[in-house]
Parts: C-alpha cells; structure tokens; sequence
C-alpha cells in the first residue's frame, strides 16, 4: 500500500480496516480463452489422454443424437441436448477421482454417464418415470438440477463437510451462463470463498439460456471476472477444446484439493441444437451463427489434432464409433422397454415414515388401483398384474 | 397478433390478446420476464408483444426471478404497470421473498401512498407431462399473503377478462395459468372479447340441485365433467367456478351450497394446508345448518409433483369426485 | 453452559440446552446461521456452543439465507446432521426455493436414498413489539409443503424435547418458536430433561367438557387463559396444544372434539388460507356428527402484520377467544 | 485480441462468441480508498461544500445520540444508529437532485433526513406506530428497508422506468457489507449493468453484519472488486472522509446520469455504536479496535481540514452546534409526544379496496372498539375519545 505524502500537522489514518485482503491480479482471467488444440502446446498433450478423451467424445456425440430421437419417439419427456458441448461434458467428468463429486445441472447428463452413471438412470428424470434415477452416493453424483443455480450451495455445502471430516474430497459443480444470474450463484461462490471449500465452478458458457443471448443476460468483460468479486481465480478456456478444458479443470481440482479453495472456470462452448427438442432455436438465431461454430466443433477440433500426430488410424476411429454405436444401441433397447414405475411409491420417500395423513392417502389409492386392477382382469386377464405391487407399502 | 374473427381460440391465444390490447390500451403496461421478448415465452403467451411494441415493452431479462420481480416493483413504483412472466409455478419461488415482503406490503406499509399495479403471472399445476419442479400447485402460498390477490382463469374468456382486470388493478395481483389448460379451445371471438369485469366474483358454470362442487382453473373441466357422469346416478351438480380465490366470492358460493345442502372442494394441489381447508372450513362456518354433510375435499396427495409418468395417480379425476360425491350421507335423504 | 439444579428456566434456555446436549451426543451436529457463533444468536438461543464445540461446529456464515440453507443440504448429504438458524421469520423467505424445491423433496427425488436430515429453526410470531418483517406468522407456507415435518414448541419443556427430537429426525423439520415465550418461564429441571417423544403427537393441557380449544405454540398461553375466565361463564373449557402441525394428530384432536362437541382453533397466524381452515375442515371431516356448531377459527386478521403500537389489536387475546366460545350455539344446548 | 501463432495445416478459430464485453481494466478499483482529508487535493476543496458537510455531519451526530437516547425512554422500539457513518449517510443524500432517488436500508434514517424527510416521519419505522412514516414520492426516498438488500432492484427498476419514460433521474441505493452477500444484491447489480440503469450502488462497509466480521463476510480483495463481475466501475472510498465520498458519490450520479450506466461505490467506514440499542458490541469486538476508528472520526476528519484552512472560526462552531441542539431538542420534544395510530388503519391500506373478508373483520374490530372505548368512559369520561376514528372506514 502506497503512503500519501505528509503534508501540514495533520495526517489522518488510513481506514484503520482497510488492508487489500487478497492480491486481485492473479485472480483474474487471462484476455483470451486457454486453448491448447492448434497451438504448441498440443504437441505435448499425453496421447492417451487424447485418445480417451476422443473416444468419450463420439461416444457423447452418438448418445446426444439417440437421445434426442428417443424423444421423437416418444421414449424420453423431453431432451436437453449437449450437442456441442461434448467437451466441458467429458472433461468435467474425467478430471475427478472417485471419492470426488459432481454436480450436474439438468443438462448434464452426458457428464454424468461419463462418471459412471447407467445411462437409463441418467436419463430417468427426462423419461418420467421417476425424478433422480441413480442412487447418487453410488458414483457421488448428485441429482440433476433442474431449479437453476440451486446445487451450487449443495456443493459448496458438501465440499465444506468432507473438509471438515477431513475427507479429501473435491465437490465440480456444473451451471450455465444463464444460471450466473441467479442469487444462488452468487451465496454459493461467496460461501466457498469463505470458508475455501474445495470446489470447482465450471460454467459453460453456451452463448444462451433458452433464447437469452449473452449479452442480455450480464455486461462483465467474461463471467469469469466475476471470480475476484469473491475473491477465487477466475479462469477462462475455451469450451471445445477438450484437451484445454481438461486441463483448466484438473488445475482447478488440484487447486482445490491442495487446500487453495474454490475456482470458477468459464467455458466458452455452444450448443448447437436447440435447448430441447420442445424448443425452436430458429426463432432466436440464425443459420449463419450456427454454422460458424459447427466450424469449431469439439469433436473435430479434437479429430484433426489426433490425424496431425497420428493417433487417428482407422482402427481407433473404428473401435470408437463402434463404442458409442453399442451405447447407442443398449440405450435404444432399453428404453424402447416400457418402465412400470409402482404408483404406490408416490407414498414410499414422502417422509422416512408416511405420516397419519399419507398413510390414509396411500391406502386410498392402493384400493383405486386394485379396483382398476379387477375391471382390468376382467377386460384382458393378466394384463394388469404387477400394477399394483406391494413396493408402496415400505 | 392480427385480428381474427370468431373461431375457437385456445386459452394461451386469449392471454396473448389480453396482454396485446392492455399494451394499446396503456403505455404504462410493460411485460418482462424469462425469453418473453425475441421467443414469446415458452407457453408463447407473449408471442408478438415484442415484435409489436418494442423490445422496451416487452423484455427479456436475465435468469434471476427476484430480480425481475424485485425490478418490476421498481418499475410500479415509477408509475408503469409491469406484469411479470415467471416461467414455471417453481421457478417463482426464488422470487418469494420480494413477493411476500414487498409486493404484497407496499401499499399497506406507505400507507397507501406506493401502490403497486404490477401482476405476477404464473404458469401452475401438472397434466402436461413435466419433469420435477415444473408443475407445482403453488396457490396455497398466494392465498395465505394478505395483499395478494390471487385469480385463475377456467376458460378461454376468463383467460381474457381475468388478465385485463389483473392489468387493470391497482394492486398487485397474481395470475395462475393452469398449464394444461393453455391449449383448451373454446369459440371465442376475440373482437369483441368478455367485458372487463372486476376481479372477485366467482360463476356458477352449471346449475343442480343435488351438491355442490367448487372449484377452480385447472379443476373446472374436470368438475364439469363429473357432473356430466353424475346423472347416470342420478345426482343433479352444481359447479362453481371461483375464478378468484383472494377476494373470495362467499356469497355466489354459500347460495349454491345453501341451496343443495352439500358441497365438495375440488383442487389440483395438495390437500393438507391448501385452499380446500379454507373454502370447507368457510362455508361449514357460514352454511352449517344447511349442511346435510361434511364438506368434502377432492385434491392432489399430500406428496411432491410426482414424474410424468404417474401424475395420472395423483391428479384428481372424475371418479374421485363423483366417489366423494357418494360419500355425502345421501341415506340421510331417503 | 455448565449444569443447574431444577429451577426456573425460560424456553430459550431450553433450547440452548438442547442444541448443547444434541451437539455432545452426536459430532454430525452441526449449527449454522448469521450471528450463531460468537455472539450466541439475537435471541442467545446458540450462546456458548461456538466456545464449547469450536467454530467448526457453530459457524457465522455470510449473511445469505439461501447460501445458509443450500450449504446446510450439502452437509447433510454428506452425513453431517446440520441445525440452521433463521434469524426472524421474514428472513427465512430467500430461502423459500431451497426449502420447497430441496429440502422438501430431496428425499423422495432420490427414492429415500438421500434423505436431509436437517433442523431449520425459525423465531416466529409477534407480540414482542418488532418491526415489520421481524413478526410473521409463516407457518401456512411451511405446512402446505409436503416433505416438512412443522413443529412449534409452547412450553419450556416441549422447547428441549421437540428440538431434540428435530435434530434427531431423519428428515427435514421446520421448528418454528414463538418469539414472545422465549422468556416464558416454567420449572424446568434441565438435568432430567424431558424424554425425546417422536414427533407427531398433540397433547391435551387442560380437560374440559363444554369445547376444544385447537392452539399451538403461541397461543397456548391465550388459550390456557381463556379457559380460566370461562369457568366463569359456566364454560369449562379443554385446551389441545398441537405441538406438531405436520404429522397431524387428528386422533387426539378428533378424540376431544368428540367428547365436547364444540371446537374453536385459534391462532397467530392470519386466518384466510392459515393452518384454521386445514384443522376445521379436518375436524368437521372426521366428527360431523358430534358437532353442535361450526368449527370456529380465532386468527391474526388478514393483513400484513401490524406495527409495533397496534399489535395488541391484531394478537388473538383472551377476549376473542371467548367471544368465539360464545357464538358456539349453546342455545342447542339449552 | 492475440492471435496464436499458425502452425501447422490446422487452426482452430478462436471462439466465435468470445470477445471480452468490455475492458475490465478501467472497472478495477484503485488499491488504496480514496481520501481527499489531509491530502493535497483538500486544498482545492470548495468551502462551501465544507462548511455544508461539517454543518450536517455535526447535526448528524448529535441526532444519532438523540436518536439512541430516546430508545431508553421507551420512545423508539429499536435505534440501528449510523454514529462514525455520518459522512457517508450525509454525502449519499446531498449529491443528489430533487428529481433523484434515494433508497435506503433500516439504519440510514439519517441520509432519509439529509434528503429533506422530516426525522419523525424517518423514525416512525422504528418509534412503530407505522412502517414507512414518509410519503416516498414527496421527497422521492424509498421506504427504509429491513429485509436486507431487496431495495437494490427497486432501485434499478425505478431508474430503469425513469429512463425509460425519458426522465434524467438517477437511484442511489444503499446496503451493508453484510447485505453484499444477499443474492438480491448480484441480481440488482446484474440487472442494472445489463439494462445500463442508472443506479449508483453504494456500499458501506462497517466492519460487521450485527457481530460478523468483514472476514466472515467475503474474502474480496475489496467488495469494490465485485463490480468488474457484472461490468461496471468498483470504485473505493474512506467512508470518513466526507469530502471523498461527496466527491466519489457526485462522480458515480454523474457516469450514471450521463449514461454510462450504473457504478459500485465501496466506503471504508465504521459503527462507533452497537448494531442497534439492544446489541452488545463487546461480545464480538475489542474496546482498541473501537478506540482506532475513534482516531479516525468522521466529524474531527472534517473539522481538522476546517482549522487548517482557517474556515472553523467560533461563530461556525457555535451556529452548527446550535442547529444540531435544535434538530435534537425539536425531535425530543415531538417524540415525547404519544403518537395515536388508529386501529382502524390496520384494515385501510391491504388493498385499494378491503376484501368482503377485510371489511367483515374491520367491523369486528371496530365493535371491539367502541365497546372499549365505552368502558373506558364509564371509568374515565372523555379518556378514549378520538380512539376510534372514520379513518379504518377509507
Ligand atoms: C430457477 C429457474 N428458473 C427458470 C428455469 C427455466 N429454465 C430452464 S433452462 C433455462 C435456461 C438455462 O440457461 P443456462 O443456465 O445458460 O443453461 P443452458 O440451458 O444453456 O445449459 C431456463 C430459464 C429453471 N429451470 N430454473
Ligand atoms: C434478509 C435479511 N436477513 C437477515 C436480517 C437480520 N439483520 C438485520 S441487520 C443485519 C446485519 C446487516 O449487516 P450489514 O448489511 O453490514 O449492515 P449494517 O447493519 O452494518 O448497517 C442482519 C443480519 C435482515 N434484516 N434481512
Ligand atoms: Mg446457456
Ligand atoms: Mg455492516
């Protein structure tokens, strides 16, 4: 701190609780976007780190597509597509070790499959059956968001209490650039700041929420400026180049798990489908726009950088398209099965234990379907058996 | 947003129209909210606005629905007239604080010096296949803020009139769109829509003599229709519409109730702490001596919004009505 | 927080002593909330622990409710068993979304396999001369949240069992205390410190022949009052403090009803869409047939919550109590 | 923008979407507050504006004593008082115009003054026979706000509104260090640098929300560095110099009035007094940290500067002490005044019009009423007159 000049016999303190608590300069973004794809750096990118990485990726290109043709069939309520952003996906997935968390937002599913998670029950929330569809302590993956923002606290929260139990463990926590403008951003990176939880914001930055492009969902020189309003790094990548984000992220993980607190990292990415398959993203943006990131696809970004080394031969390119054609397949056939979810579990995880109340409620469905189940016998017998099992009686 | 002549119209067509003519009517109407402007919202109620008016007039703001409500409220207090578009019933709930604590309070906290004429439309109730958090009844929240008004359209005329009333309003009112009803069609000419009437009063949709159902917005159908069914054992329904639940009409609905001696509450949202205690507890203070049984209350379980797949158990059908309607002690009669 | 013989003790005191006992018993308890650490809490509920437990265990957060809250939701699912402090019920409003949209559901989203065992406690109810935002009676929005357990302590004893058995809980409690009995005395002997009951069960504090009163938390003193000055009216009077609002006890509530025939529910808590409609209508439901009268409901009115110099007018008092027992139509009686 | 050095056959585009919004370097705060006091730039500050400010900020102070005194008789339910803030609340309420706004948090019943309220309608919150005493439009000062920082988009929309309509009015709204952690404050900041409102957010930082330290607030550099996060200037002032607050605050309104959009103004200050009356300051913070801000006064600041310039002769001394003793005696006097809110309002204003439910419970109470005021005549006639007015029936 520099000391104004003495001047005349008086010279008042400075603020007596004025002291710059940390450095701003290193918690500010670089100008541009981290990118390693097509610059020297990629020379010394560890081939099997990008031969994983690929594979990932047209695995996540192959399930984005089968999903969003679910929902043309009627298989899934609706599919927020990753097309695009396949990149931030996989990498947020792979930088993390198993006792690690994540914490998806609900269009995250391919980061989830990608830890680990069985893709039907990935995708249970989206096809109806039942909200989360995966045991979340199974692979640490918590629930698909879908109140934007919301989970970020809960990462925040759960990082807190590994640390405090002296668990080494690292919570990434996924949002979009609408969601940044949610209060629960802003409690959740202040709160992590404060107590230096070891967490990792990874926001994508996808160019929209829904139709709201960028620029009218905030004025900051990058979101990533918004790190040293709590005093974290902010980092900046670019969001298709796997390679860049992977590394971002396991610097960013790193940080965190050595002790140094949270980092929130912006990804610049797009998605180039529409928010979901209900949505017209004609209505918002233009051919041209889309074609020029289609020209930047994560995908291809990574592709001509294993043809440049030579790492792409026929065989892996193979033996990956075949990988993502088996998901594709499994996925297919499994969710072309008709999932029979018991309607007595609407009671079973209200409470610990059903209340009076629910326990009246319940009872007054079990009889409604056990009616429905008789009218049904007499109509088509045995068509309705299982309809009514005794799962909702836990 | 051409004119039309008439021809059945969907209720999503007339809450567009209501927002369009309260836009020509009065500069001072203002709509903002989540991909209202360039999109026309996601149920397409504000389809147009935008195009026609301005982006000024009808805004696409950031996610943060405090702050678009909390905005608003700045916006009333300069003299416009905001309404606000909160995408899905949940997603208003991070906007609760400024709703309870400011929407509801100014005027009564400047003593009658700061009203606010702004509406808070919300999209509400399930039927229509969402997942979580998209299909929440929440009117059991609205109703216990003294301040609100509280108003839910049945039917594609109300869908008009309600929301220029709501507009009209020098207080702030909340505006709950039943969901599965956006794409009910009704004839409906839109040239010359239902008069603007003031918001309170509730409708007999059907006359009888046997019970009464009460109900409201996404219900209505659903009571109509048991009515319907009704006759085959030979019960005679009366169905009231209550259009508005905070102010409440207790005079349209304890002459029907007086009149037919027994009532059912009929209501999508849950059953323990939702309207449905007030209206039965209402009416039962009001109507005793004319009851020949307890009110009943037909509604959701007491559960969270279940997934698409098992709404279908949850929501409240006709056979539940009518299996209330038999539980209303008619051995008493004979 | 050293030990004292039996003594008077004031509620607050309990509930000190019952965050300490839960604290020494289970190292997952963890306390959090704006000013719980080194000042004790505005109301001192939290005093010492920061001393006894370390900071870790009761932290000053930033002041943020929803960060409060959604923090909390990550401890627990993590194991820890964490006691949030809303420091006025107002200020529990930022929250609201994480506490409907989370905390609420977390449980059933993930099919009982993440369940929140979370305490949030939240100062309620006036009659302490606060500002406005600083006396709302809320507890309509909690109950009407299925998911919650809602919980209200009246007496001091009750103070340090219900907030035990919160803590204990597998599941999310609301544990609403009445601001103006904090400093509400009774002999309490905190070495035997009443057992931990379940929650769920409503208690009969005085029998009576002629009517129920329905009360909770606040109230009770009201209610215990009234029942007094109606033994001079002829009246004798019996007094049911729900203790938990959700569960529901409609066996002990529906019992008494039956035996008197007469029932009045009175709370803070404004009447329109408050928890009265819920318990009338349940009560008139289930014991129609023993009724001589409408339930009656005694209620804060329906306005925002008064300024300091005019609560007394809005507060339920002794008086409306007896007003209301009076219009229980005893001419039937006669 | 950088362009990476080509190499090799491919080059990735650089993101499309990325440009940086805007330059963040101009939005950073300077590393030291500014102060003008005991520098060389006081030399050129006008005597006018100092005399002004010494004149309020002794005025100021002696109505905070006022103010805190009176809660012990019994006359105000609560006092948060603003003694060692005063330059801050002085300075927010002078650089405004008329047609300006002012919105206050819960303990700015000073500024609420300065602007022109008459302090016992500033104090009716807090003396509570009402909530907002003032009539906001007379001199345009929003109602004080207790929830914390859900003034701040009221703030935005009303410039927005204004600027909409085409008025040249600017907001400037005020919160706590505390209050910065509320997410209503990132939404209102957000929105007010997206639609460019013109709001001035001003920051004063005391040290504490109620007993929490700044350190368990944020781990900011500064809460200024929170502005380049949403694209606006941050700027750092010492909260205890008047001169460089009025000089800041007058700079941001100006940036705002012009169009430049809104600016984040951070003031280093501190609460001499407890939270409120019924706070105990010593159980969170040390007699010697007190003792240094003591040294660093906002009133000496200010009144060392006059001495120096010659500008504080006895008659200057004596004329502000007299109007401050005149503020005091005037509030003393009419706040020993029993206010009589009538009952009946707690039914006027709910709505423009009572509910059918409202008027049946205005008429209960009304009954309530008269049968008290009968009583009360029959023990002391004439006592209850006036107790129950026609102003309920409105
Ligand atoms: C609290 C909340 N408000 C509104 C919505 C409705 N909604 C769903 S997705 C979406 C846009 C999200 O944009 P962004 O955060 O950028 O994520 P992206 O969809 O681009 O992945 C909106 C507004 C929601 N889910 N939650
Ligand atoms: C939303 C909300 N939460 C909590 C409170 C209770 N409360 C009143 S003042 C205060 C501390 C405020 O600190 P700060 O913002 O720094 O302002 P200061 O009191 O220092 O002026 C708290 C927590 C409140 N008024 N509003
Ligand atoms: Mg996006
Ligand atoms: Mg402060």
């Amino acid at each position: 701190m520099t000391v104004t000049e003495q001047r005349g016999a008086y010279r008042p303190a400075p603020p007596p609780a004025w002291q710059p608590r940390t450095d701003p300069a290193p918690l500010l973004p670089d100008a541009e976007p981290y990118r390693v794809l097509g610059t020297d750096a990629a020379d010394r990118a560890d081939p099997v780190l990008l031969r994983t990485l690929h594979t990932w990726l047209v695995a996540g290109r192959r399930y984005n597509a089968q999903a969003t043709a679910l929902t043309k069939q009627g298989r899934l309520a609706v599919y927020p597509s990753s097309t695009g952003q396949e990149a931030c996906e996989i990498a947020a997935a792979l930088v993390l070790q198993d006792r690690d968390w994540l914490f998806p937002s609900y269009r995250d599913t391919l980061a989830v499959i990608a830890r680990g998670v069985d893709p039907v029950q990935a995708l249970t929330l989206l096809r109806g059956d039942w909200h989360t569809g995966y045991d979340p302590y199974e692979h640490r993956v918590a629930p698909l968001s879908t109140p934007l923002a919301t989970q970020l606290p809960h990462a925040v929260g759960l990082a807190h209490a590994a640390r405090l139990k002296g668990d080494d463990v690292v919570a990434l926590a996924m949002v979009g650039d609408g969601g940044t403008s949610e209060g629960d951003f802003h409690e959740a990176l202040n709160f992590a700041a404060v107590q230096r939880a070891p967490v990792v914001f990874l926001v994508q930055n996808n160019g929209f929420a829904i139709s709201v492009p960028l620029e009218k969902q905030t004025a900051a020189p990058s979101l990533a400026h918004k790190a040293v309003g709590y005093g974290m790094p902010g980092r900046l990548v670019d969001g298709n180049d796997a390679v860049a984000v992977h590394e971002v992220l396991s610097d960013a993980v790193r940080h965190a798990r050595e002790g140094g607190g949270p980092v929130l990292v912006e990804a610049i990415t797009y998605r180039l489908d529409a928010h979901t398959n209900a949505d017209d993203a004609t209505r918002y943006r233009g051919d041209a726009e889309v074609a020029t990131w289609r020209g930047h696809d994560p995908v291809d970004l990574l592709e001509r950088e294993l043809t440049r080394r030579g790492l792409l031969d026929e065989d892996t390119v193979r033996a990956a398209s075949e990988d993502a054609e088996a998901l594709a397949a499994g996925l297919r056939a499994r969710m072309h099965q008709d999932p029979r979810p018991d309607p007595m579990d609407l009671f079973a995880h209200v409470y610990a234990e059903p209340t009076p109340q629910l326990r009246e409620q319940r009872e007054r469905l079990r009889a409604e379907l056990e009616a429905e189940a008789e009218l049904d016998d007499e109509a088509e017998p045995d068509a309705a058996a299982g309809a009514v099992s005794e799962g909702g009686a836990r | 947003m051409t004119t039309v002549a008439a021809r059945p119209a969907t209720m999503a067509q007339a809450l567009t129209r209501a927002l369009r003519d309260a836009m020509a009517a009065d500069p001072a109407v203002h709509v903002l909210g989540e991909d209202v402007g360039t999109l026309g919202g996601v149920f397409r109620v504000t389809d147009g606005l935008a195009k026609e008016f301005g982006e000024d007039r009808c805004t696409d703001t950031p996610l943060a629905e405090a702050g678009i409500l909390g905005t608003a409220v700045g916006m009333a207090m300069y003299g416009l007239r905001p309404v606000v578009e909160m995408q899905f019933d949940a997603f208003a709930y991070p906007a609760f604080e400024q709703l309870v604590s400011h929407v509801a309070r100014m005027r009564n906290r400047t003593r009658g010096t700061m009203p606010l004429p702004l509406t808070v439309r919300i999209p509400y109730g399930g039927g229509i296949g969402g997942v979580e958090h998209h299909s929440d009844s929440s009117e059991a929240y609205y109703l216990a803020t003294p301040g609100l008004h509280v108003v839910t359209p049945a039917t594609v005329a109300d869908a008009y009139g309600l929301l220029r009333a709501a507009v009209a309003s020098d207080d702030p009112v909340v505006f709950l769109e039943p969901k599965r009803l956006y794409w009910s069609q009704d004839a409906w000419n839109p040239e010359e829509p239902a008069p603007v009437e003031p918001i309170g009063r509730a409708v007999v949709r059907r006359s009888g003599r046997s019970a009464t159902l009460i109900t409201y917005g996404p219900s209505l159908p659903v009571c109509l229709e048991a009515a319907e069914a009704a006759r085959a054992e030979g019960w005679d329904l009366e169905v009231v519409d209550l259009r508005s639940l905070v102010p409440f009409d207790d005079e349209t609905v304890c002459a029907s109730v007086r009149r037919t001696g027994r009532a059912v509450v009929v209501h999508e949202s849950g059953s323990f702490g939702g309207p449905g205690g007030e209206i039965a507890a209402r009416v039962t203070e009001r109507c005793f001596h004319h009851l020949e049984a307890p009110v009943l209350r037909v509604a959701g379980f007491d559960i969270p919004y279940p997934p698409p797949m098992l709404e279908r158990h949850h929501l409240p059908g006709v056979d539940r009505v009518l299996d209330a309607v038999a539980r209303l002690q008619w051995e008493a009669e004979s």
